[in-house]
């Protein structure tokens, strides 16, 4: 029995559409920001294990997950100060009372 | 010959129409009456200067070897259609050019003076004499024209002035919609004309008239036989040439705007609608008569619609009570005689006819006697309601005792119309009845019985209005004769119309310009004296005193008298046809279509347009979910759609 | 063939994986859903480390496990109430969810099925191909302006991170 | 290692050197050296924008291929830096409003940083720094779009802006991570174009390339990415807006040419045509739908912009030197047209705090040059001649009908119908201030010195862009003088 | 580039928006003097063009343009500032100066904002000047469009009725008819030069390549012919005509029935025609039947209409739709004849919009059914009225009746039943159009008064007489004189004409 590529990259799909699912259903704005991460994730897993599997003698697909890893902690960093923020502004994070600006 | 008589018979009076339009606002009625007559006097001494030189110079431009000749004073290009199609505006002289010079300036001319006294005190005196001018300019433009297109041009003129003089009571709501009817229908016929121009100068290649009828087989030539809907090109173009004649003579069925344009001052209705621009129809097919020769078809045409209309005509004018009425009927009448006898002639000779040219030459006649002793007729008519205020002949009666000028001067007219010895009216008539008989008995009989009604009727006119019993308002208003302005037109209209007949007409108008003399046929004179006389007679019987005959003979066919009088109802199905057909189901449905379909597709665009708008507004739900829902499914589809489509 | 303890450890990550992803999701704590979500991050860590990416595995878990997972905890308790339970998902909303998740899922799942590059290569051979990349080679890739050395991007981020501290500060000052 | 490479940055180094004097003059500076800031900083930027319009491009590839600052990518960044100058002017007077004056450096450095991502996205030869420039370019947005603190518009805008960015970019980098699978094991433009070869189409390819189209059309709100921008629009500082709605929007466009020409241009007719395709339709058509309802300024300008990003996008889908010199000229007409617009839009705003399109009823009785200004730049985004944007519309048809294919024809024919809907929407703005009987609800008030500057700027650029040839020659000569891009038109794209 | 005297009929423009420009809103004099002067200028100049024209065509020159001239403006593309004329030209600019000379004088008291009424007026007239002076298609397309934009603002802020609606209207339909035509002259242009060969939006130069193949012909002659038709008002495009005339102010109307429609008819046969001549001789059967029908349904529809400016449209769609249907018929005399019609169109609708204009002015209402018997209470506008319709109804020595005739006679040398039936169908226009102008003037201006109000009305001012005399002379001037114009624009049409017969070989 072989690991081959599909046996990582199938529960990574999945982590994705996890990530797509908790987003779209989520009413905390924090719960959907850790969705968010799922999804993140999903996308590193994906360049690792196709640097690993189809081109093991490089090494851009891993570094190109270290820098996804820093960006992703900024763009959290950023969304939780955001998130605070609204916190402050009315009292709570449920992102169905966020739809004021619309149509 | 100088060009500078024939230029100026032309310009002075469209200058007098520029000066009068545009200045004789400025101007007293005075002043610009006597313009007026001036410049009509000069433009007619000059015709007739032209007009007796052609005749009488014997230069060898005008005649050759006895021969009139057809002659272009001058010939300018106006416009050009294409290298060969071009349009010029000339001045023709011929036998019947020359004619109508005189017969309209004389007119014009009693018309301007008599107009002087008749309309003085009316508003728009110097409007008036303003299109006097133009319309005289017009005539002269399309009597002259050398080729068709410049006839088409004046014709169109002419239906112009003719439009303005109708209306010139524009106040009256009665004249404005009669104007507009005399226009419009003539109009529909002028569209037949321009057609058969179209087609005609298509195959030919020309307008000129000398260069079509100095050759009309030519003409048939170039068609090259086409044919459409089982008639030849030449049939169909020949037609509606003539169609265009049709409206502007009043022929059936063209001719309800005739009766409808008395509402005119009357002088113009003798001027216009009794001895020239109704005549234009005559002159055209005059004009181009080699080439109807050479259509058959058309020329029977001709003689069936004047034979009906004359008829017709006779029949309506009896049941009459509007004296203007009456004698528009009766040049509706008449006309249609002139179109007869032209119908019946022919270029060629035939077999068993002396002179196959001869309707022709009666037809030219007969137009001449016409003009005179109608507009004579009409003046008179004028000097009559001048007098009593009315048009109709209920308001008049016994006026013999008032107005001895009038009555003697009109009965002169009517003796003249009804062809008695040795009125004017009798040779014209006689003649034409003669071409007619020579070609075939029926238009003869036909016509003959046509011409006892005209004195019929015309005899019931004179003795209701002079005979019958005095009208008790002349107690009030006591009618007078008209002052000298009016009477003297009157007087020298009925000398004309007692002395024409003697002008040996055949020696200077004939189709080809060869003479002809003259000579009565005994057997037609009398036979038309004597039906004349007999219809005098019983209209004096009926109407010279009051009794209850006409009463009776009324009650006797009411229907029939009352179709009469209302014209056998063409006026009813014109206004059927056009008011209900053409403006209540085809205009409006083509507008209410222009506003609800294509009007409404076009607002539909943009009502389609916010309608989407809003109905898909939904998508911008405010949520992020919903957003990002949007999102994910966009590029899902997107790569999935590609995917199939692609792969 | 792969050793079965390799297998062993895949079946243990990918399981943790999808189901902690699972249950983040779906959890109505929302406390309970951060710690489902750290054991996923773990479990991506140790996957990198299972592929021979230790340095990036260790990467993981310090910053994301490590740092993130602090933010997300901090956040959490500064935005709620202890116990705060998020309200019922509306089923509506689930079943769009599950809709398009599911169909993202088939479809990437389907085009992954269907790639050509695909080759049944074994975890071992690919390992034994590659080897594992030492950390003075991610130093010197990190440190080089060459051809796959990665000084630029290293410097770019470091002033996004600068311009992330400020952006936070920004939002965070009162006032 | 050869540090003397970063001295081919000259653009950022330019950006990132302001940064850095704005940065430390804001930290160590006291109050009364806070006044001079907003001068310095925008005459320092006047000067950066100046050089780099100055400065010859190099055109030299460095660190190993990953950056390259040719004729191209120095002209669009020239491009944003004047859009980003003008959006200095126009935000003059808000950053020393009561509400945001104490953080006024934190908008100057973070539009800098910002402004520094977008160079990197349009020079970046690499996905990861193009990735990096793409983040930097919106992460800190998210932070200028919630700069208005006390209104809860700007937190909405900023949370939804912020998710929406973060799960774009999860998008991305899902998509770039199926490319990387085709890309020979380089991240580098150059290898993946000459690893992805047309035989081997696959889903994953296209899922990868939606997923790309996906990502970046997040940036450049192409429908259906576009849903943020509206309420971002309306939410954010009217400053903010205008950014986002041009600068960050032309710096987007240009790296997505670069991107799908340099990268997937042999793939172009077997894919991404016809995504584009269908994008670009949808944008236009939905972007010009929403607008036609909209009553608030900003949001109304959000749909406009939205719709003009397919019009940009044509550039792309035309996808040869015409397209890219086309597109470049759009965005250059496009950010003096829309800044004109967004010009008056915040001089109202500041002076008076009117937003409703209502409000601008009958404002030629009180504020006739505005009203003019205004009516230039609608006209101008309408794509009306004598003004620049209908020369850049016509232009930009022109390079996509000159691939000749009746589909292209049947795209721009579509566009050409939509621009009669944009018409209609713009021409409401205009009707509300020439037409409506009402009385004007805007009175009369004199706006600031910088303003004024910047709406002279822009109604000079409105009028003259088009009619003075210049500009588009500018943008065309820098294509054709940019030797990689034009190698890699001529490679990939095959006609 | 300024020694080019055609370069001067859009200078003169700009300088009257920039002198425009200096004056101040309330100072009605100095914008009065601005437009008379510069309005004057542009007069003169294109008479002093034409008579040079003539001149030089009288020695010898025979070049299908004259006074060329041609400037690099977009050099990545090769589109030029091209420039030159043909008699056509020189007809259209006269034409479009005389109106633009009246126009100023009609709106001689125009407010609100007259500063700002001219300056949109001068945008008007710039495009239209730039569009006949233009022989490179981009350039002829964007003076096309500069001059269709001020319409909005024009009927919207100046105009009466319903005029948001109308003005959105015309100005959202013309935008689409454009639309059609700018994706025909892009088909053009990237056709306009056999392969390799350098592209080019010059007219005379493409239709020398004559590279364009058939299968583009047909799709890009049916874009630009309905891209210029839609201006033209051709049915079923032209219900932007009834609603934006009857709401747009005298002028306007003036400008825009007069000259601007005239862009379309002068359109399609310079682009659609003369460049994509193989489709033009297969294609032209179908927009044959489209006008064919506006003619008559134009004609038709105005018969019933109540509001002035109504008829007066419809008649418009009906003219006008003979202008294009004469150009179709690819023939000189037809072809001459459209221009003919568009000169006289251009001349009477800008009379009768002058007179309605003046008319409302007074009555303030058009609709014909509350009005009566105006002659006797203004008889110079009555007789001006009833000279404008004569002169629309085709009666000679006016401009109309020469026109509609060469129309005719041309149309009537296509010898195949098709043809005539359409030519017989379009000559009976003639009579609808009597009887709609006769019902308008019987209505209007003759009959009894019917409101008591309008005895006090007073007849035109010296400024209103100015303007229509000017517009008067020269319609008179037309039908009594047609044949030097004739003589002027025949030899424009050999370069078309040889195309056209060269493609059906």
């Amino acid at each position: 029995m072989d690991l081959s590529m599909l046996w990582y990259l199938v529960p990574s799909v999945i982590m994705l559409a996890c990530g797509i699912y908790g987003f779209v259903t989520r009413k905390n704005l924090i719960a959907i920001l850790i969705s968010l991460e799922l999804m993140l994730n999903s996308a590193d897993l994906n360049f690792v294990v196709f640097n690993r599997y189809l081109f093991p003698g490089s090494m851009e697909g891993m570094a190109f997950s270290l820098f996804a890893i820093a960006i992703a902690a900024a763009e959290t960093a950023i969304a939780i100060a955001i998130i605070i923020n609204i916190y402050r502004a009315i009292g709570n994070t449920d992102i169905t009372e966020i739809k004021k600006l619309k149509f | 010959m100088d060009i500078t008589l024939p230029i100026l018979i032309l310009a002075i009076p469209i200058t007098m129409f520029l000066i009068l339009g545009i200045g004789g606002v400025k101007m007293s009625k005075k002043m610009a009456g006597v313009l007026g007559i001036l410049g009509l006097g000069t433009t007619a001494v000059l015709a007739y200067i032209v007009a007796l030189t052609y005749y009488f110079s014997g230069d060898p431009l005008f005649i050759v070897d006895g021969v009139r000749q057809q002659y272009q004073v001058f010939d300018v290009t106006w416009l050009a259609f294409t290298q060969s199609l071009v349009v010029n505006i000339g001045f023709l002289l011929d036998p019947i050019s020359a004619l109508m010079l005189i017969v309209i300036t004389t007119i014009s001319f009693m018309v301007h003076l008599y107009s002087w006294g008749y309309m003085e005190g009316e508003q728009g005196f110097q409007r008036y004499y303003a299109f006097l001018s133009l319309f005289t300019f017009s005539m002269l433009g399309l009597v002259v024209a050398t080729n068709i297109f410049q006839m088409y041009i004046f014709w169109e003129l002419v239906g112009v002035s003719s439009y303005l003089l109708i209306g010139f009571y524009y106040k009256l709501p009665s004249a404005v919609s009669a104007s507009k009817k005399a226009f419009i229908v003539t109009r529909f016929a002028d569209l037949g004309f321009l057609i058969g121009i179209l087609i005609l100068s298509y195959y030919t290649d020309t307008f000129n008239f000398v260069d079509m009828t100095s050759n009309p087989d030519g003409v048939l030539l170039s068609t090259g036989g086409a044919t459409f809907m089982g008639a030849s090109v030449l049939t169909w173009a020949m037609v509606l040439i003539f169609t265009g004649g049709m409206g502007k003579s009043a022929m059936m069925p063209l001719h309800i705007w005739l009766p409808d344009a008395m509402e005119g001052p009357t002088p113009v209705s003798a001027l216009i609608h009794a001895a020239t621009m109704v005549v234009a129809g005559v002159y055209l097919v005059a004009r181009m008569f080699p080439v109807y020769c050479t259509v058959d078809a058309a020329m029977t045409f001709i003689c069936v619609v004047g034979a009906i209309t004359a008829f017709y005509a006779a029949v309506v004018a009896c049941a009459q009570i509007d004296i203007k009425r009456i004698l528009a009927f009766s040049t509706i009448s008449q006309i249609a005689f002139m179109m007869v006898s032209l119908g019946v002639a022919y270029d060629k000779p035939i077999e068993g006819v002396h002179y196959s040219g001869l309707g022709y030459m009666a037809g030219m006649f007969h137009l001449f006697t016409h003009a005179m002793f109608k507009a004579l007729l009409f003046l008179g008519a004028g000097a009559l309601i001048h007098a009593v205020h009315s048009n109709n002949y209920t308001a008049m009666g016994g006026l013999r005792k008032y107005m001895p000028i009038t009555h003697i001067t009109f009965l002169f007219g009517c003796l003249a119309i009804a062809g008695i010895w040795p009125f004017s009216g009798f040779f014209s008539k006689d003649e034409m009845l003669a071409a007619m008989f020579a070609r075939h008995w029926f238009w003869g009989a036909w016509m003959t019985m046509v011409a006892g009604l005209t004195a019929f009727y015309m005899f019931r006119m004179y003795f209701l209005v002079f005979w019958w019993k005095e009208n008790p308002h002349y107690k009030e208003h006591k009618p007078h004769d008209a002052p000298w302005q009016m009477s003297l037109p009157l007087i020298i209209l009925a000398i004309v119309s007692l002395c024409a007949g003697w002008i040996p007409f055949g020696e200077f108008v004939t189709w080809n310009g060869e003479p002809y003399h003259i000579h009565i046929e005994l057997s037609v004179a009398v036979t038309s004296i004597c039906i004349a006389v007999c219809a005098i007679a019983l209209a004096g019987v009926m109407y010279a005193k009051e009794n209850p005959l006409p009463a009776k003979v009324k009650s006797f066919w009411p229907t029939l008298w009352e179709a009469a009088h209302r014209r056998f109802y063409w006026d009813e199905i014109y206004m059927f046809i056009t008011h209900k057909i053409i403006f209540g189901i085809i205009c409006k449905s083509i507008a209410w279509f222009d506003r609800h379909v294509i009007d409404a597709t076009m607002d539909g665009f943009a009502k389609i347009t916010q309608k989407t708008s809003y109905a898909i507004r939904g998508m911008q739900s405010g949520e992020i979910q919903a957003y990002v829902a949007w999102y994910i499914a966009g590029a899902v589809v997107l790569a999935a759609i590609t995917w199939l489509c692609l792969i | 063939m792969d050793s079965v303890g390799n297998i062993i450890v895949y079946f243990i990550i990918a399981i943790a994986m999808i189901f902690f992803s699972f249950k983040a999701v779906t959890t109505r704590k929302i406390l309970r859903a951060a710690t489902y979500l750290l054991f996923v991050l773990l479990a991506v860590g140790v996957a990198y480390f299972q592929l021979g990416y230790q340095f990036l595995g260790a990467v993981q878990i310090a910053v994301y496990a490590g740092g993130i997972m602090v933010l997300f905890v901090f956040a959490i308790l500064l935005t709620h109430k202890p116990n705060d339970k998020s309200g019922l998902i509306d089923s509506h909303r689930r079943a769009w969810g599950i809709t398009l998740a599911g169909s993202a899922a088939v479809v990437l799942i389907f085009a992954l099925f269907y790639m050509p590059l695909l080759h049944g290569a074994s975890l071992m051979e690919c390992m034994q191909s590659g080897g594992e990349i030492t950390m003075k080679e991610i130093g010197t890739a990190f440190t080089g302006s060459d051809r796959f050395q990665y000084l630029l991007p290293f410097e770019a981020i470091s002033v996004l991170l600068l311009a992330c501290i400020i952006g936070g500060v920004t939002i965070a000052r009162k006032g | 290692m050869d540090y003397s490479q970063f001295g081919s940055m000259i653009p950022e180094l330019i950006v990132l050197g302001i940064f850095m004097v704005v940065f430390l003059f804001d930290t160590f500076s006291g109050e009364k050296g806070k006044k001079i800031l907003t001068p310095m900083a925008t005459i320092l930027f006047l000067l950066g924008t100046i050089a780099i319009w100055i400065v010859p491009a190099s055109g030299e590839e460095i660190f190993g291929g990953m950056y390259v600052n040719n004729t191209a990518t120095n002209a669009i960044k020239a491009i944003l830096n004047v859009g980003v100058f003008i959006v200095l002017l126009q935000s003059a007077k808000w950053v020393q409003s009561d509400e945001v004056a104490i953080r006024k450096g934190e908008f100057y450095e973070l539009l800098l940083v910002t402004l520094f991502g977008m160079y990197l996205m349009v020079s970046a030869r690499h996905f990861l720094l193009f990735i990096i420039g793409l983040e930097s370019a919106s992460l800190p947005l998210a932070a200028m779009v919630a700069f208005n603190k006390r209104h809860y518009e700007s937190h909405e805008a900023a949370i939804k802006y912020i998710m929406t960015a973060v799960f774009s970019s999860a998008i991305l980098l899902t998509g770039l991570s199926f490319v990387y699978a085709f890309s020979g094991g380089s991240l580098y433009f150059s290898d993946i174009a000459v690893n992805i070869n047309r035989g081997e189409m696959s889903g994953l390819l296209l899922a990868a390339l939606a997923f790309v189209i996906a990502g970046i059309g997040f940036k450049l709100s192409l429908v259906p990415f576009h849903l943020w921008t509206a309420d971002v629009y309306e939410g954010a500082p009217t400053a903010v807006t205008s950014y986002l709605s041009v600068v960050s929007k032309g710096a987007a466009a240009f790296a997505f040419f670069i991107i799908f020409v340099q990268c997937f241009g042999s793939v172009y007719s077997d894919a991404w045509e016809w995504m584009m395709y269908a994008v670009i339709i949808l944008t236009i058509t939905v972007g010009n739908l929403f607008a036609i309802r909209q009553k608030n300024m900003k949001r109304f300008m959000a749909f406009s912009s939205i719709s003009q990003a397919g019009y940009i996008m044509l550039g792309a889908i035309a996808a040869d030197g015409l397209g890219l010199a086309s597109m470049m000229f759009y965005i250059f007409v496009y950010v003096v047209s829309n800044l004109g617009a967004f010009a008056v839009i915040s001089t109202i705003e500041d002076n008076t705090g009117k937003l409703s399109m209502d409000d601008y009823n009958g404002l030629h009785k009180t504020n006739p040059k505005l009203s003019f200004l205004m009516t230039l730049a609608m006209f101008s985004l309408a794509g009306i001649p004598p003004f620049a944007g209908f020369f850049s519309k016509i232009l930009i048809f022109t390079s996509v009908t000159g691939t000749g294919s009746w589909a292209l024809y049947m795209l721009v024919l579509i566009a050409l119908i939509n621009t009669i809907i944009s018409l209609y929407y713009y021409l409401l703005v205009v009707k509300a201030m020439w037409i409506s009987p009402d009385e004007p609800k805007i009175g009369n008030f004199e706006s600031g010195r910088c303003q004024r500057v910047s709406l002279v700027l822009c109604g000079a650029g409105i009028i003259f862009f088009g009619l003075v040839p210049y500009i588009y020659q500018y943008c065309y000569d820098a294509v054709m003088n940019s030797s990689d891009i034009i190698a890699s038109i001529m490679v990939f794209v095959f006609r | 580039m300024f020694e080019n005297i055609l370069i001067w009929f859009v200078v003169i423009p700009v300088i009257m928006m920039a002198g425009l420009g200096l004056c101040r809103n309330s100072n009605m004099n100095a914008i009065r003097a601005v437009m008379v002067v510069c309005s004057t200028a542009l007069l003169g100049l294109s008479v002093w063009l034409c008579c040079d024209f003539l001149r030089l065509r009288g020695m010898g020159v025979d070049d299908e343009m004259l006074f060329t001239g041609s400037w690099m403006w977009y050099e990545p593309l090769n589109i030029h500032l091209a420039v030159g004329v043909d008699g056509i030209s020189v007809l259209m600019l006269l034409l479009s100066s005389v109106i633009v000379f009246a126009g100023t004088f009609a709106s001689w008291k125009i407010s609100p904002l007259p500063k700002n009424f001219f300056l949109w007026f001068a945008l008007l007239s710039t495009g239209v000047f730039g569009f006949f002076i233009s022989i490179d298609i981009f350039t002829m397309f964007m003076f096309y469009e500069v001059a269709l934009i001020p319409m909005y603002l024009l009927i919207g802020v100046w105009g009466t009725g319903r005029k948001e609606y109308s003005a959105m209207k015309l100005t959202l339909m013309l935008m689409g008819g454009s639309a059609f035509l700018m994706l025909g002259l892009l088909g053009i242009f990237w056709h306009s030069a056999p392969a390799g060969g350098q592209l080019t939006w010059n007219i005379l130069e493409i239709s020398h390549n004559a590279s364009i193949a058939p299968e583009w012909q047909y799709m890009l002659f049916c874009f630009t012919f309905v891209g210029f038709g839609v201006l033209g008002a051709m049915f079923p495009f032209h219900t932007w005509s009834p609603d934006g005339h009857a709401c747009a102010p005298t002028a306007v109307s003036m400008l825009h029935a007069g000259v601007l429609m005239k862009l379309g008819g002068y359109g399609c046969f310079r682009i659609a025609i003369f460049l994509l001549p193989q489709a033009a001789n297969e294609l032209a059967w179908i927009f044959i039947i489209l006008t064919g029908v506006s003619i008559v349904y134009g004609a038709f529809s105005a018969c019933v209409q109540t509001d002035l400016k109504y008829i007066n449209a419809y008649s418009s769609v009906s003219h006008c739709g003979m202008v294009l249907f004469a150009i179709l018929m690819l023939n000189t005399t037809a072809m001459t004849g459209a221009i003919l019609q568009m000169l006289s169109h251009g001349l009477m609708t800008a009379l009768f919009f002058a007179l309605i204009g003046m008319i409302y002015g007074r009555t303030h209402t058009r609709d014909i059914r509350q009005m009566g018997g105006l002659m006797k209470i203004m008889p110079y506008l009555g007789v001006c009225y009833m000279i404008a319709g004569f002169a629309s109804l085709g009666l000679p020595g006016l401009s109309g009746f020469v026109a509609e005739m060469t129309i005719f006679f041309g149309s009537f040398q296509d010898a195949d039943l098709f043809h005539r039936i359409f030519v017989i169908a379009a000559t009976c226009s003639i009579v609808i159009t009597a009887v709609y102008i006769l019902r308008v003037v019987g209505k209007l201006l003759l009959g009894p008064v019917q409101d008591e109000h309008h005895l006090a009305l007073t007849d035109a001012a010296w400024f209103e007489r100015f303007s229509t005399v000017t517009l008067i002379l020269c319609i008179a001037g037309i039908g009594c004189f047609p044949n030097w114009i004739n003589e002027t624009i025949q030899h424009s049409f050999a370069p078309i004409i040889a195309a056209v017969q060269s493609a059906a070989l």
